[in-house]
Formats: C-alpha cells, structure tokens, sequence
C-alpha cells in the first residue's frame, strides 16, 4: 500500500479541459462537491459528466459554464424541484443531453467494471432513449433473442465524496447508510480515481472490518480529506443538507449572472475548501449534524 | 367524530388500493417536493398501506432503496436523516441489485408521475420541446421506462390538465401503448402497461387497443370538467360510474392510523 | 411480508428427481448440509448441481447415488484433499462434468441475476472450456471486438445456508465474515430459493439495519432454521470446522460401500436435523463454536 | 545464530521475492493441505512479505478474498476462524469484485500449483485421462483460466518431478503458450503467459517462443537430476547459472520476522 493522501486542489488538477468525467452520490446525497468547488476555481471547461441521479455537483458545473455534455439518470435539485443552472443551459442549447435509464445506465458502468466493451440490456423499445445510435443490439447465441446493447462507460477521471478512509485509500462506509446510489459501482468501473471523504481514518480501523471497504486503495489515486465535502447536500450519517443554503442557490439562479455572482462569493472568493467553511461558519455546519446508527 | 367527506387525495388513494392484491410487490419512488410529493409518494404510501390493513396482508412495498419500511411511524419531515434511519426488510449495497429485480420482472405494481401523459399512456418526464434546444428540460428518464416495461400493472397517478394530458408526448420516455401502430405485442412486450391513471377528477384505465378511458367520476365531478382538461377525447367507459366513496372508517384509518401528521397527503 | 418458516424436510420436499441445483457456500464454509441431509433422506435423484467451490454438499449427494451432472469452479475437501465420493462417481462415469472458471461461472449466475439469457465474458481462449459449445460468441457491436459468451445459470431450485433470518425469509449476513462466495448472487439469480439459517431472529432486529440483509425476502420460497446446519463444514462467525468428523468422512469413503454405511449411520439412522445433531452430541458441537467480531 | 543453509523452501521463496517488483499487486490463492499448501501459499506469501520488506514496499498482497492481509501476525494454525478474522484492507460482498479484478488486469503476479505443467507452459488441474471416465478427477478450475490469461506474470510454483512436468498436458485448464502451433498472440492475447517455474531443484523461465527453459540449478543440483526429474528436455539458458544463495540477514528476516511459527513454509 502507498499513501494517496493528497490536498483537493492537487487531485482536482489531475481533471483537464474536455475529460469525461463521472460524479457519485444520488439525490443531494454525497455529491462530490468540496472537488466540484476545486473545478470551478481552476475553471475547468468542456466536461462531459456521467451521472446517476446528479444535483448539486451537476448544477454548479452548468452554472460555472465547466460543462458540454451531460449523460445520466437525472439531475434535479429534489426537494427544491429542478436543477436551474444545468436546465438553463440545456434550454439555451449549451450543454448537449443524453438520457438513459436506470437499467441502461447501470449497465454502462457494470460493462467497465467487468472490463468488457459492452453489455446487453434486456431492451426497453418504443422509447426515445431505445432508438438513439448508441443503443445497439445483438442476437443471444443461446435462444435467438434480440437484445438491446450498452458500451462501457469510460470516464477519464471518477469523482466521489464518501464517508471515511484510510491514507491509503481504502474507502469505507458505514453498517447503515442510504444505499441509494451506484458508487460502487462507479468506483469498481474508474481508471482514475479521486475520493473525498469526510474523515480519514487509521488504516487499522479499516482492518479491523474488511468487509465494509467498498472500494479498495488499488483502484485510488488520490483520497482527499474534506469533512462537510458534500455540503451544502448531505452526507448521510454525517450531516443533513442545509435547507437554507440550498433555497439561496436556488434564488441566486435566477439567471447566469446572479448564479455567477453566488459563485463569486462562496466559491470564488474562497481560496479552499477550509475557507469556504470557515465562510460557513462552524455553528452552522455543526446545527446539520446527524448522527449514525450503527 | 370522523368528517365523512373524502378529499380528491383520499379519493385517489382508496381507488388505487382497490387496485392493490395481496402478494403484491409496489414500487414507489423517493419523491420531490410539494404536490408532485404528494402524488408520486404521498397517495401511493397510504394506498398501500390500506391495502395492507384492509384486503391485502401480505402486500410489499419497495420505497426508494428500501424494501418493506417501516409504515407505522412515518416522520413529519422527511429530512435525509429520517430517510438514512428508516427502519426496513433490504436495502442492498448499491441500487443496481434493486434495478436487476425491476428487470427481472419482480415488481407487480409502480406509480407514475409525469409532465406529459399521452391518450396511449405514454410518458414524458424527459423535456418539452426538440432535443436541441428544449423549451423546457426536464428531470431525465430515472427508471420509468423500466417501470413501464416490466412492472405487470403500473399506475400513474397525477392531476388532471390539458397540459399534461395531451395528444401525443413531445419525448416518449416511458412506452405505454405506442399510437396505434406500434403495440406492445409487435415491439416483443410480454404484457405490461400501464393499468390505471388516477386523477384528482377521476379514474381512467385503458381499451383493449391501449386508448385510456374513462371509467369514474370522483363525487361532484361532470364529464364536461374531464374533457375541459384533457387536450384528448378519453374513450368513455358503457358502465361509467361515481369513484367509490370510502366507508368512514376507511377515512379514519387513512387519518388517524396512516397518516395522523399529515406528512404524506400534505398538498 | 408472508412467514416463510418451514421445517428443513417440507423445504426439502420440493427438490424433485431430475431438478438442477444450485448449492451455495465456498470450500469447507456454509454448505447446506442440513438440507443435503434432507435429500438424501428422501432418496432423490439425478440431480444436476451448479456450485462454486463445492466440497461436503456435492460429496455426499455423490456418494449417495443422488448426482446426474456437476458444474461448478471445484469440488474438493479443502484441507482435507480431494473429494473422495464425488471423485470416483466421476472416475466411473457415473456423473456428468463440465467445469467452468471463475468468471465464466460468475457470469452465468450473474445473466440470471440480471434477467439476461446470456452475458459477454471475456475470452480465455486456448483452454478445453473455452472451446467447448456451451461457450460461444459474440461481436461487440460498438468495437467489433470478439467476446466469448456463457448461457444464464437457471436452477429449478437454489440451497444455500446462512448466518441468520427473520420468520419472512430475509436473510442477513454480519457485519464481517469470510466473503470468499458468491450466495449473493445465487440468490439472486434464483427461481425458487431455500434457505436454511443458524439462527431465526425477530424482523425487528432486521429492520434496524437493512444495510445487513443480503437476501430480500421476496426472493424466498421457504427460510429453515437449522443450527449447525452446514457441520462437519463451517460457518463462519458461529463454528469452525469439525477436522475429526471430516477425517473420519474421508476414512469413510474408501468405496461406496462403506460410504453408505457411514451415511446410513450418521444419516439414514437419524429421522430428522434434530435427532442427527443429538447423536453429535452438544458438547462436541459446543466446542467447535466461534465468536464473531463485528 | 542463524544457520546459513537455505532450506529449498527459502531457495524458492528468494527467487520469487526477487522477480517481485514495487507496485505489484499479487495473488495468492487459499491452498489446500500439506506440500500444496506450501507451494500455493506459504512459499509466496513469504516471497511477497519479503519483497516489501526488502525492494518492494509498495507491494499489494490479495489473499483468497482478502486484499493486504495483515501478515505481521500469521496464526499457526490456519482455522477457517483465524482465516474470518484476518485483518486486511479489503474483502468485497461477493468474490464476484475481485474476479472483475482479475479480469480487468489488475494483478501483476500469481501463483501456480498443477498437477501437470508441459513444456509450453500450460497448465492442468482438471483431470487426468480422458473427458467421460477420467482416470483422476482433479479439482476443477478454480481462476486458474483467468490467471494465465489475465495476469501479467503468473508464476509456476510446484515440485519437480517427471509424472507434472509432462510433454502434453491431459486437460488445457489454464492455456500458457500453446503448442507451438497456436501462440498467445494468434490468439489475441496482448502478453501474459507464465513468466517463471520455480521448483525444488531449479528456476526456469520461457523462451520468445515458449518453450520452457532452465535458468538456474538449486546449490548441489547437477543438470542430470532435473532432466530426470521431467518427461521432457527443456531448454537450458546459455548463462545457467546456480541459484542465489539468499544472504543471512534474509534467511533471518525469514525465520524470525515472516514465518516464527513455521506455519508458512512448514512442509
């Protein structure tokens, strides 16, 4: 094992203009936003984002104009209804959509995990998504039947926020957690990959319990310290999200200029993640506390 | 005493649970905010649990992640917290084993919301518009078109309007009965569709041809209010009837036993 | 949620002659050996097993006559060798073998799992599996690149044994084990699934952690509690191992004929799970247990 | 003191360590009982042990299912207990995970045991004699396929002895480099293959064309006692050259540091 410790703005200069870049977390849960930040201040351009059900991580990407392309499940803001920022620039014709479904979706990312080049999907016909080129189809050598096809996904660069892992990289989650998401998945699938977490933890604390390492330190390139790392979504078992903050996003989306400008001030004018806290405020973050249940 | 008068939600959920069978697996999903909260989960939690109480023990649920949760104590405000803490039977590792059960066909009923539904009960939660520049994006496709292929009896349950109820989807996200020329046989589907849509003015269900028709009235309300907000003519069913009216102690059980804090038929 | 509880033999008692088997659990660990125990009560017969790593199950349903075919990844004793019985029906050609690989076996079980009648692996080509016809071929149809194929595993009945499972049939793993299997998806993949468990625990103490349940119970036909079910094997967190047993097993099965005696001794003469752990004795039984660590 | 004989275990053991690199994630397998299981996992967890504590510190160890085995306390007596409660950094759900892994290409180096190894490397733990009645049934073919497909630089570790290192082997479990007819690469393999046969007596490598060839004779092993320990005449490496003899502080590092309790290399 080798230490992969390393600070966000180093990890998040491993991400050049035009990656294909995939993001974790569901909903407003663990989206990878203390790296997403990073992207915004180095003004990282022309991304195309993988995603299973994107947010926040999405939604700043759009706003600070990082993205061209977004492939996935969903991106909205739950709770708070659409992602204004991504929906924006979709309308305007700026950042080019591909929608999959769950099943189809899962399976580009199973397709890379397996290392193969694709995968067949039982197929869904009739829809818009079924009849687009990059579904393909191939006969079952066994029974005749038509199947529908996927190709692996291929991202350049994986970014997840996770809950705890070791200076090796060894990430771990919690007995209980919302397992509502693929990041397994995603991780087993990367070829390289960055993981914040909220706390690093010693290695013998991992060995203690192998079982609950979901991604391995082999497949890490870089792990990130960065407690409060999904805020200001939520980190289950960590923190709940801020439900004011996230209604101050939403109205300072009302246009590009008024998103830019939240921008500015929260992330721009922060040189780091620790800054942006600090900006925060620790009574704040503290008040969204949560604790586990294991 | 208990107000005997039904709301349109109660309405709607007791006229989803007459759907329900016992042995059922139900999807319902993790929602958004407001009315679209209370359609997509709300209604359908409550139907679900009534099935339950009333004709259908041995009913499941599979809420988000999470097979079978706890019903008998449903928090006020559904923070993410409330969600992580919720008590269940499964909630496996990562969803891709909950989309494998979808696929393998292990779900009986879904609910459906949706910001276009067509007179062949095809869906569009995916964008209005061209797919170039969309005058309205919308959230994506989620697992719907799964739910629509392989759940045996999906439900959508939504409001009616004339702007969601139109002609033909500017997106077919979801396929439920093609246009007349593509079935669902001739595209290889086994059996499937949607079954039912439930309105807050009444219910509907679909021809042998896959035409949704109208088959109640909720009390109160006329033919004339369901064409006003349709962009289509509904086939009407011979037998048009009133949506049932709820016993009063079915209305006590929704109130006072499965959703006393009004968190689930909150709009 | 339905009660699933069933004794081991009305749970056995839908294996019928001819019905292909999975068997769950990996090396000397988890075999379902009470349920094993059951068949060969009821003298079934033909069957075709599809293991893993099989050891005690697939020996002695070898040695009592029960076994058509065999497929799976190994069939062995381990520590202890060889697997004596299953070794000489095979010899005698008696049982029917086609051995698979690791990932050629895993994508069986997983095609199923995921509702497909085939998957893509890919190729290990120059070895006599890969070139038998249950392997075929298939082009992806975004690279052109060649991928070998296998057939979905589709067992009319799937045994596996358990750590513990509520009365509804959901079966749930702890914290840390030996995950050196791949029950998960067996169990998954299954038709109609038995399981049999250490230990029957109320729902209650399922529903706190659902994160722990690796079987839903919409996937099972019937849950039996069977403590010490997978003895003289192991399971993991409650017993280890009985070496004296599993010596006196091999000793045992210098032939078939005095494999059947053994069997009729410590089968055969024993009426039911209850009757054969009494003639162990408890204090034998006692003194393989282990604790967990979670 | 510490005697300075290398035993032919620590010979092995030595040779392995040396062909290990920094950055190698390796696999080990879980053995069996007895000479397999020092051959399949005491000789190299001690090899791999001492390549990390020697050139090679960044090296990964998986273990059955277990990634980085904690091996600064290996029990004495392997229980399927002691093998539960191992420490390590990684045990994924199901061993699916790390058969992906392998398939990926992400392990650099394996361990071999055979009941039969050819001159072209390829290996046989299925069975002996002929597919309907074979006269030995073997194991099976647990990942071995994978490893000599997958693997960088799989590495053979068994005894010599003329009934395993045969002309042909009976059963092609695990395909090395053909017959001469069909190499790796017509095949459409990009590399791989077996990389070195370390035995009791000797070290051996393959030639360009795979055939196996003899680098190194074990100290007081004349050519003579490997050629008749092998049905076939392998190569012989123009500089054959005896094997290192492992310095003291190595043999110590092995004795008192890896393997006290002898459990590793203990037969």
């Amino acid at each position: 094992m080798k230490r992969k410790l390393q600070s966000l703005s180093d990890a998040a200069s491993r991400v050049s203009d035009g990656d294909v870049v995939a993001l974790g977390g569901s909903l407003l849960r663990r989206q990878p936003l203390a790296l997403c930040r990073e992207l915004v201040r180095r003004n990282v351009r022309d991304l195309s984002l993988l995603t299973w059900a994107s947010s926040l991580a999405t939604d700043l990407l759009a706003g600070a104009g990082c993205v061209r392309a977004w492939e996935g499940i969903y991106v909205g803001m739950w709770w708070q209804g659409g992602a204004p920022n991504f929906r924006r620039a979709v309308e305007q014709g700026r950042i080019r959509v591909t929608d999959q479904s769950e099943s189809f979706m899962t399976a580009r990312f199973r397709a890379a995990a397996m290392g193969l080049p694709f995968l067949p999907v039982v197929p869904i016909r009739g829809t818009e998504m079924s009849e687009r080129d990059d579904i393909r189809s191939v006969s079952c050598p066994y029974t005749g039947t038509e199947l529908q096809t996927v190709a692996a996904a291929h991202a350049d660069i994986t970014l997840l926020h996770a809950y705890a892992g070791d200076e090796y990289g060894n990430i771990v989650w919690p007995v209980h957690r919302d397992s509502d998401d693929i990041d397994l998945i995603m991780g087993a699938a990367s070829t390289q990959l960055i993981v914040s977490v909220e706390r690093v933890i010693p290695h013998a604390e991992v060995a203690r319990r192998p079982n609950l390492t979901y991604i391995p330190h082999t497949k890490v390139a870089a792990v990130c310290e960065a407690p409060y790392g999904a805020y200001p979504g939520s980190c289950d078992t960590f923190y709940d999200e801020d439900e004011t903050e996230l209604q101050a996003w939403v109205d300072a989306s009302r246009s590009d200029e008024t998103f830019v400008t939240y921008l500015k001030e929260t992330v721009g004018d922060t040189q780091d993640h620790e800054t942006f806290l600090r900006q925060i405020g620790a009574k704040r973050l503290a008040s969204l506390k949560v604790g586990s249940n294991d | 005493m208990t107000d005997i008068t039904p709301t349109q939600n109660e309405l709607m959920a007791v006229a989803i649970s007459a759907a329900l069978r016992d042995d059922d697996v139900v999807f319902v999903g993790v929602g958004t905010s407001g009315r679209a909260f209370t359609l997509a989960v709300g209604i359908p939690l409550v139907a679900a649990r009534l099935a339950q109480l009333d004709h259908a023990p041995g009913l499941d649920i599979y809420w988000g992640n999470l097979l079978s949760p706890d019903l008998t104590d449903v928090p006020a405000h559904l923070t993410q917290d409330a969600i992580t803490r919720w008590r269940g039977a499964y909630a496996p590792a990562d969803v891709g084993q909950k989309v494998d059960m979808l696929v393998r066909g292990e779900f009986d009923v879904s609910f459906e919301s949706a910001a276009q539904v067509d007179q062949h009960g095809n869906l569009n939660i995916t964008r209005i518009g061209t797919p170039e520049r969309p005058k309205v994006r919308l959230v994506g496709c989620l697992a719907q078109p799964e739910h629509l292929a392989f759940v045996r009896r999906p439900i959508i349950v939504t409001d009616l309007s004339s702007r969601v109820f139109v002609d033909h989807v500017d997106h077919i996200t979801s396929f439920g009965y093609g246009n007349g020329t593509r079935s669902r046989e001739s595209l290889g589907y086994s059996g499937g569709g949607p079954s039912l849509v439930v309105t807050d003015h009444g219910v509907f269900d679909f021809t042998a041809d896959g035409r949704m028709r109208l088959r109640s009235l909720h009390s109160g309300v006329t033919l004339e209010d369901v064409r006003s907000r349709m962009s289509f003519g509904p086939e009407i069913a011979e037998d048009l009837s009133e949506t049932s009216t709820p016993a009063a102690s079915t209305l006590r059980a929704i109130r006072e036993e499965i959703d006393p804090s009004g968190a689930l038929l909150r709009t």
